[in-house]
């Protein structure tokens, strides 16, 4: 401890506030460096604050979210001159957590702190109009004090935290995410709908910038999960409905019905062999065929077998002593439900592939050699299809020339398209392409780019080694159409924006490097935990900068993908990010919680149960009591402060503490 | 509306049409009659204007000439139809900004005011096509399908108005790979083959003509070298200036471009209605299809004579 | 009062609205801050007051503020479904259905108050839903329904 | 200076932008151009850039640039409003659109090819069509129409001349004729003082 932090420390005094006394305020007016002075006046929202009823104290300073600001307003509590504080800066969802702890330091009771947004609700959106930027502020400022003059000194919600975190999709941020926690003593569930975890990662062959096999760094992976006893792995498996809060969550898993023993198969694969129906493998893109019972890849983690109901014809044949010898076949295998308690969320559901069929100049669906990126995957894979010997669908011959286009349905502005960057079609295009320059070095291969974006580590070096060691033509211009000629070959129209020149180029294959999506149905899993979604469909995170794995929801944290195009290294360092979120919580074993719940005056309350109807956690019955007959009476264990009880109270009997009626009427009615 | 018709539209002619290819005309009105539908003259209707040229000059002119063009068919209570993708792109274009642009509309009807008139925006400007397809739909088409000519190749040629700006047109946003006119082709029992660059322009357009006839010229040499290689007997079209580009620039291009063209292109150019009035049983008189006029320089430019030859033996 | 004299000198133009908006701590306030990262511009007409959730604001702090002289009442909250606590937004959606027509009841203009949602990644819509909601309380004038005629 | 070396030498320097063209875009609406990434989707998908000189996206650049280059060439004439580019472009910008608004901008500096404005002047201004069948020199089209059993004379502007002076009105009301005057005008002096240098010569 520093010695100014001893002294601070030697200062403090414990200031008593009953809330009866007379409230003493003090506005604390922050310039936020040039974003509040730059476009008010901090001077005169001084002087008219001293204006303001009970302000005893009212000053400027240049940040007070610093060290020395901090300690400006801990001096006044100390010195007693204010024992009510209203910082006038930025948002509260960004500082309150901030200002309360300074009154906690300061002695005070951390509750009797209000915030006054005057930056983002004024100077930031009314920069252009500073007049009336400044008249909101000085609003602002005078609501912030009324209700300060309201507040009363609260104690903290303080409920135990389980020690057990469900994760949703068992990709490689999934995994990774399980892993950490695991082996840091939690419990936890790890959900994947498929019959794999893996993820998109198992279906690529090497990943850049360093090339190195995308299998044998994820495979060891996937069997530590498996192995792992802190890890309870459900595979085919997904969550249906979560309740509860952060520490207490409680989630239903829907097991789906495998129709194959997981216990009992010993993953031989025979069965396979006798199986008559023949279906396209998910796993493979359409690429190759796989059977009605299958397991998605060789390396699948549990290497148990699924039948695809879909798909199956019931022969029975699997089912056949001299076929399935362990006798794991079951037809008539159930879905079952699991209901677990949880403390924490992580949220890892990943991505889909953007669809190119839309953009028909491009000839996908149309043409057999017009393929996506991730399909090029498992035709150089040496899993793939092809074992490692690319060719192009439409005859299986080696296609001489290939040609990539970037930014596939990405920073696309038309319905339909991704507006960002999806941040690794560059560099996938790239190693693909040296995949294949690798294999057949006399080979042309061009990739029509609009801008590359190598920002990663070893990514530039990784480009730039791309064109001068493996003669990658980079062409600056995005294709405008393609067409077929009678061989199946692609031909190329766009323009060389470098050259300012149209261009004419007949390719054997034609690649399009498309982007990253939300899953189809992320809605649906935000709409199950309630967290939300940005503009793009990605899961948001609570603070872009600050708070990068957080969800505004307590509780549950986002990895990977699912909160935004990433590569595997940005994955995986979110992944361990959500991860070490979620321990952090959860090794408390108790966690604090705002004390914001209804109350009920009974004196007032009439007891027609509408409240009880509107709650929707059952916080609230009616009682019969001694003194007031029959009465609402709320659970502080289960209320969340919502106050959709208050907002329908006919005969104003329910008040929601922290947000009480007379605050806000103080707040509405004009005092200026 | 009288009792024989089943459908009314203010027909919407245009310049080519009825200035220098009346046989489209003809078509146009002989098989809308043959289908039930009647045709309302829309007097006093000037060129709608070009959306090329004087949209080109001057945006807000064009507006209010096409709106005072609109608005013949709306004292009539009908929708305006034109078989002319450049008519269709002013009438509509005009229609869809007019409607999201309340200000130009205004100002559109100041000016209008000063001849007594006033644009509501309330009658669709339609596309022939249009009409035959959304309107009376394939089936009701094919029940009047009395002649197929199986052994007809059909190069069909759409023009680019009639589906682009595709936020403008009804053709729910399609515009790399409609295929709503080869369904009404292959009604008459022709095959419509794939060939290059379908969907590319015919060269006449957005005042390129009129800059410089060569270069839709080259265009048009383009356009039928792919025709003649995919082995088309024709082209079908369902736009008159596409038509003369195609018919007239095809002459034109023969001579400009003989030494890259060698053997000149000889591909008859009908226009859509004239093929399937025959299908439908019309004489071939009403088609504007036999020649009987002894009139020099004067369309069709190449002749039409294989195409005759070819469809003769299912006519009879 | 400075908004009078400027009514009664014939000044209308000139005149802003004050709008009162309740917003949602979880969607609409967050989408409001957004819209200030964002740096998106919307008229000065609003004060921001940050309830837990729609459903918590009671429809007397809607009379309140029209009796109090605010013009004009801005209630947002999450979009349906997507409501941080379950269902609260619908609560409140249900209930100012209700006092929609109790307003015209009263002669006060259902204009003055408008129900809205917006999440927490919608800025943009936010400034948009404002910018409306601003223009039809102006083209309302000044809320002078409760002032007493001296 | 010798011949020789002079044309090896071009003394040209982009001197920044200036927003001449563009803000006019922006008055009307057209503010899209501003997002452009340059991707050249445009002119990979113009059929007349194939043949000719006219490079859409460097006519758009050459308009945010405020080069005014792009008003004086014919390359911008030589568009046949296929509307490729502005149905594929990446970034929804309308690239049609604008290249008719930089038309519509050339002919108020007085930029328009003497062939389109004989017909906007000569032939629609008078006829009302741009394509007509009446005067005596388009007899033979009058005759082609009744070969094919139709009247000699369409029912549009042909045989309404009130309605020729309707849309004459219309035209002198919404600006057409001063513009057209002006650009005669505009055309004529930049002839004029060009004819000067040449003498000067």
């Amino acid at each position: 401890m520093t010695e100014a932090k001893k002294e601070a420390e030697k200062l403090k005094k414990e200031i008593i506030v009953t809330g009866n006394e007379k409230p003493n305020v003090g506005v604390y007016v922050c310039h936020c460096g040039v974003n509040i002075a730059g476009v008010i006046s901090v001077e005169d929202l001084i002087e008219y604050s001293k204006t303001l009823p009970d302000v005893t104290v009212a000053r400027d300073y240049k940040f007070f979210c610093a060290d020395t600001g901090q300690n400006i307003i801990k001096e006044d509590i100390q010195a007693g001159l204010v024992n009510r504080v209203v910082v006038a800066a930025c948002s509260p969802r960004m500082h309150e957590p901030t200002f309360r702890l300074v009154l906690k330091e300061a002695g005070l009771n951390q509750f009797l702190f209000e915030q006054a947004n005057i930056r983002e609700h004024s100077t930031w959106v009314h920069m252009r109009e500073p007049e009336g930027a400044y008249e909101i502020a000085k609003d602002h400022v005078r609501m912030a004090v009324a209700k300060a003059r309201e507040l009363k000194p609260l104690e903290v919600k303080k409920v135990s935290i389980e020690p057990t975190c469900l994760i949703i999709g068992g990709g490689i941020s999934g995994m990774n995410a399980a892993l950490d926690l695991a082996n840091g003593g939690f419990k936890v569930y790890l959900v994947e709908r498929t019959p794999t975890i893996g993820g998109h990662m198992a279906q690529l062959d090497k990943t850049f910038p360093t090339m190195d096999c995308s299998a044998c760094i994820l495979t060891p992976r996937m069997v530590d999960v498996a192995r792992n006893e802190n890890i309870e792995l459900l595979t085919y498996s997904e969550v249906v409905e979560v309740t509860g809060y952060v520490g207490n969550f409680e989630a239903t898993i829907l097991k789906k019905p495998h129709y194959v023993d997981q216990v009992k198969c010993n993953g031989c694969g025979i069965c396979v062999d006798y199986c008559p129906v023949t279906c396209g493998n998910e796993f493979d893109l359409g690429l190759a065929s796989r059977k009605a019972i299958y397991v998605p890849f060789p390396q699948a983690v549990p290497g148990q077998f699924t039948i695809d109901m879909d798909k199956c014809i019931k022969c029975g044949i699997c089912a056949r002593e001299d076929v399935c010898e362990p006798e794991a076949i079951n037809f008539e295998d159930e879905p079952e439900y699991l209901k677990v308690k949880i403390g924490t969320i992580i949220i890892a559901t990943g991505w889909d592939l953007y669809d190119p069929t839309e953009l028909g100049q491009y000839g996908f669906g149309r043409y057999p050699n017009v393929i996506t990126g991730l399909q090029m995957e498992r035709i150089l894979s040496s899993t793939g299809p092809l074992v490692g010997k690319p060719a192009r669908p439409s005859d299986l011959k080696d296609p001489h020339s290939i040609a990539f286009l970037q930014c596939v349905g990405s920073r696309n502005f038309r319905d339909g398209g991704n507006q960002y960057c999806s941040r690794v079609c560059c560099m996938y295009a790239t190693k693909q392409a040296r995949q294949y320059k690798e294999k057949h070095p006399e080979a042309d291969v061009y990739i029509f780019y609009m801008d590359i974006r190598a920002f990663g580590k070893g990514y530039e070096e990784f480009y730039e080694s791309a064109a001068r060691n493996y003669g990658i033509n980079y062409i600056r211009g995005r294709i405008a159409e393609v067409s077929e000629d009678e061989d199946k070959n692609i031909v190329i129209r766009a323009e060389d924006t470098l050259l300012q020149e149209p261009i004419e180029l007949k390719v054997n294959m034609f690649v399009l490097s498309c982007g990253l999506e939300p899953r189809a149905d992320a809605g649906d899993i935000a709409s199950l935990v309630r967290i939300q979604r940005s503009s793009d469909g990605f899961f948001m995170e609570a603070h872009p900068k600050l708070r990068p794995v957080d969800t505004l929801t307590a509780g549950i944290f986002v990895a990977g993908v699912a909160q935004g195009p990433k590569d595997i290294p940005d994955a995986v360092a979110q992944a361990k990010g959500a991860a070490s979120s979620a321990a952090a919580l959860m090794g408390k074993g108790e966690i604090e919680l705002e004390p914001f719940f209804g109350s009920v005056d009974m004196a007032r309350c009439i007891g027609c149960g509408m409240c009880v109807e509107n709650c929707a956690y059952g916080a609230i019955e009616l009682i019969e009591d001694r003194h007031f007959g029959t009465v609402a009476s709320i659970n502080n264990a289960l209320c969340k402060g919502c106050g959709a009880c208050s907002g329908n109270c006919r005969c104003a009997a329910i008040d929601v503490i922290g947000f009480t009626g007379e605050q806000i009427f103080e707040i509405i009615t004009k005092r200026c | 509306m009288s009792e024989q018709y089943k459908w009314r539209y203010g027909f919407f002619l245009g310049c080519v049409a009825p200035n220098r290819y009346p046989m489209i005309e003809a078509s146009i009105r002989a098989v809308f009659e043959h289908l039930g539908a009647e045709l309302l003259e829309l007097e006093g209707a000037s060129c709608c204007p070009a959306p090329g040229v004087f949209r080109a000059f001057h945006i807000p002119s064009w507006l209010v000439i096409a709106a005072r063009n609109i608005t013949i068919a709306e004292e009539l209570g009908v929708s305006p139809i034109t078989g002319c993708n450049g008519c269709y792109g002013t009438l509509r274009d005009t229609w869809v900004e007019l409607e999201h642009d309340k200000e130009m509309k205004k100002m559109v009807n100041e000016h209008l005011a000063k001849v007594g008139r006033e644009y509501k925006g309330n009658m669709e400007p339609k596309h022939v096509v249009q009409a035959l397809y959304l309107d009376m739909g394939i089936d009701y088409l094919r029940d009047h399908v009395k002649h197929t000519f199986s052994d007809l190749k059909v190069a069909v040629h759409y023009g680019c108005h009639i589906v682009k700006p595709s936020d403008k047109r009804p053709w729910g946003g399609e515009y790399e790979n409609p295929t709503f006119l080869d369904e009404i082709v292959e009604l008459t029992g022709a095959k419509s083959i794939d060939y290059k660059d379908k969907f590319m322009c015919c060269g006449a357009g957005g005042a390129v003509r009129t800059a410089v006839k060569e270069i839709s010229a080259d265009f048009s040499r383009e356009k039928l070298t792919n025709i003649r290689e995919a082995g088309a007997d024709i082209i079908i079209n369902c736009c008159p200036f596409c038509h003369l580009q195609l018919d007239l620039g095809q002459m034109e291009a023969n001579g400009i471009y003989k030494d890259i063209i060698g053997e000149p292109f000889k591909v008859p150019v009908i226009y859509l209605t004239q093929l399937l009035g025959l299908s439908f049983g019309i004489d071939p008189n009403q088609l504007g299809l036999i020649k009987n006029h002894e009139l020099a320089g004067v369309p069709p430019f190449i002749s039409i004579d294989p195409f005759l030859n070819i469809v003769k033996e299912q006519l009879i | 009062m400075t908004v009078q004299t400027e009514q009664e000198t014939g000044k209308n133009e000139e005149w802003e609205p004050k709008i009162i908006a309740f917003l949602c701590n979880w969607c609409s306030y967050a989408g409001a801050d957004l819209a200030g990262v964002s740096r998106i511009q919307y008229p000065p007409n609003i004060r921001i007051v940050r309830v837990p959730c729609s459903g918590r604001v009671n429809p007397y702090f809607i009379i309140k503020s029209l009796t109090d002289g605010w013009d004009g009442v801005v209630i947002s909250g999450c979009h349906p479904g997507d409501c941080h606590y379950i269902s609260g937004n619908l609560v409140a959606r249900r209930r100012f259905a209700i006092l929609n027509e109790l307003l015209e009841f009263f002669g006060i203009e259902p204009d003055r108050v408008n129900f809205m949602w917006a999440s927490a990644a919608e800025g943009e819509r936010f400034a948009v839903l404002i910018r409306k909601a601003t223009e039809k309380v102006k083209a309302l004038g000044p809320n002078k329904k409760f002032e007493k005629k001296w | 200076m010798s011949d020789n070396v002079e044309k090896y030498i071009k003394r040209k320097v982009h001197k920044g932008m200036s927003t001449k063209i563009s803000q006019k875009f922006i008055d009307a609406g057209l503010e899209k151009i501003r997002a452009c990434i340059n991707c050249g989707t445009c002119t990979g998908s113009c059929p007349s850039g194939r043949r000719t000189a006219y490079r859409t996206r460097s006519a758009i650049r050459k308009a945010l640039t405020g080069d005014e280059s792009v008003l004086e060439d014919i390359d911008i004439w030589l568009c046949s409003t296929c509307y490729y580019c502005y149905e594929r472009c990446p970034r929804d910008i309308p690239v049609t659109d604008l290249i008719i608004k930089l038309r519509n901008i050339a002919v108020e500096e007085g930029y328009i090819l003497d062939a389109h404005f004989g017909l906007a002047t000569n032939i629609f201004y008078v006829t009302g069509h741009g394509v007509p069948a009446n005067g005596e020199a388009n007899q033979k089209w009058r005759d082609l129409r009744e070969s094919y059993g139709l009247p000699p004379l369409p029912p549009t502007v042909h045989m309404h001349p009130e309605a020729v002076k309707e849309c004459q009105e219309l035209l002198k009301s919404v600006g057409f004729i001063e513009l057209m005057d002006n650009a005669k005008k505009l055309k004529e002096e930049r002839a004029k003082a060009a004819e000067k240098e040449k003498k000067e010569e």
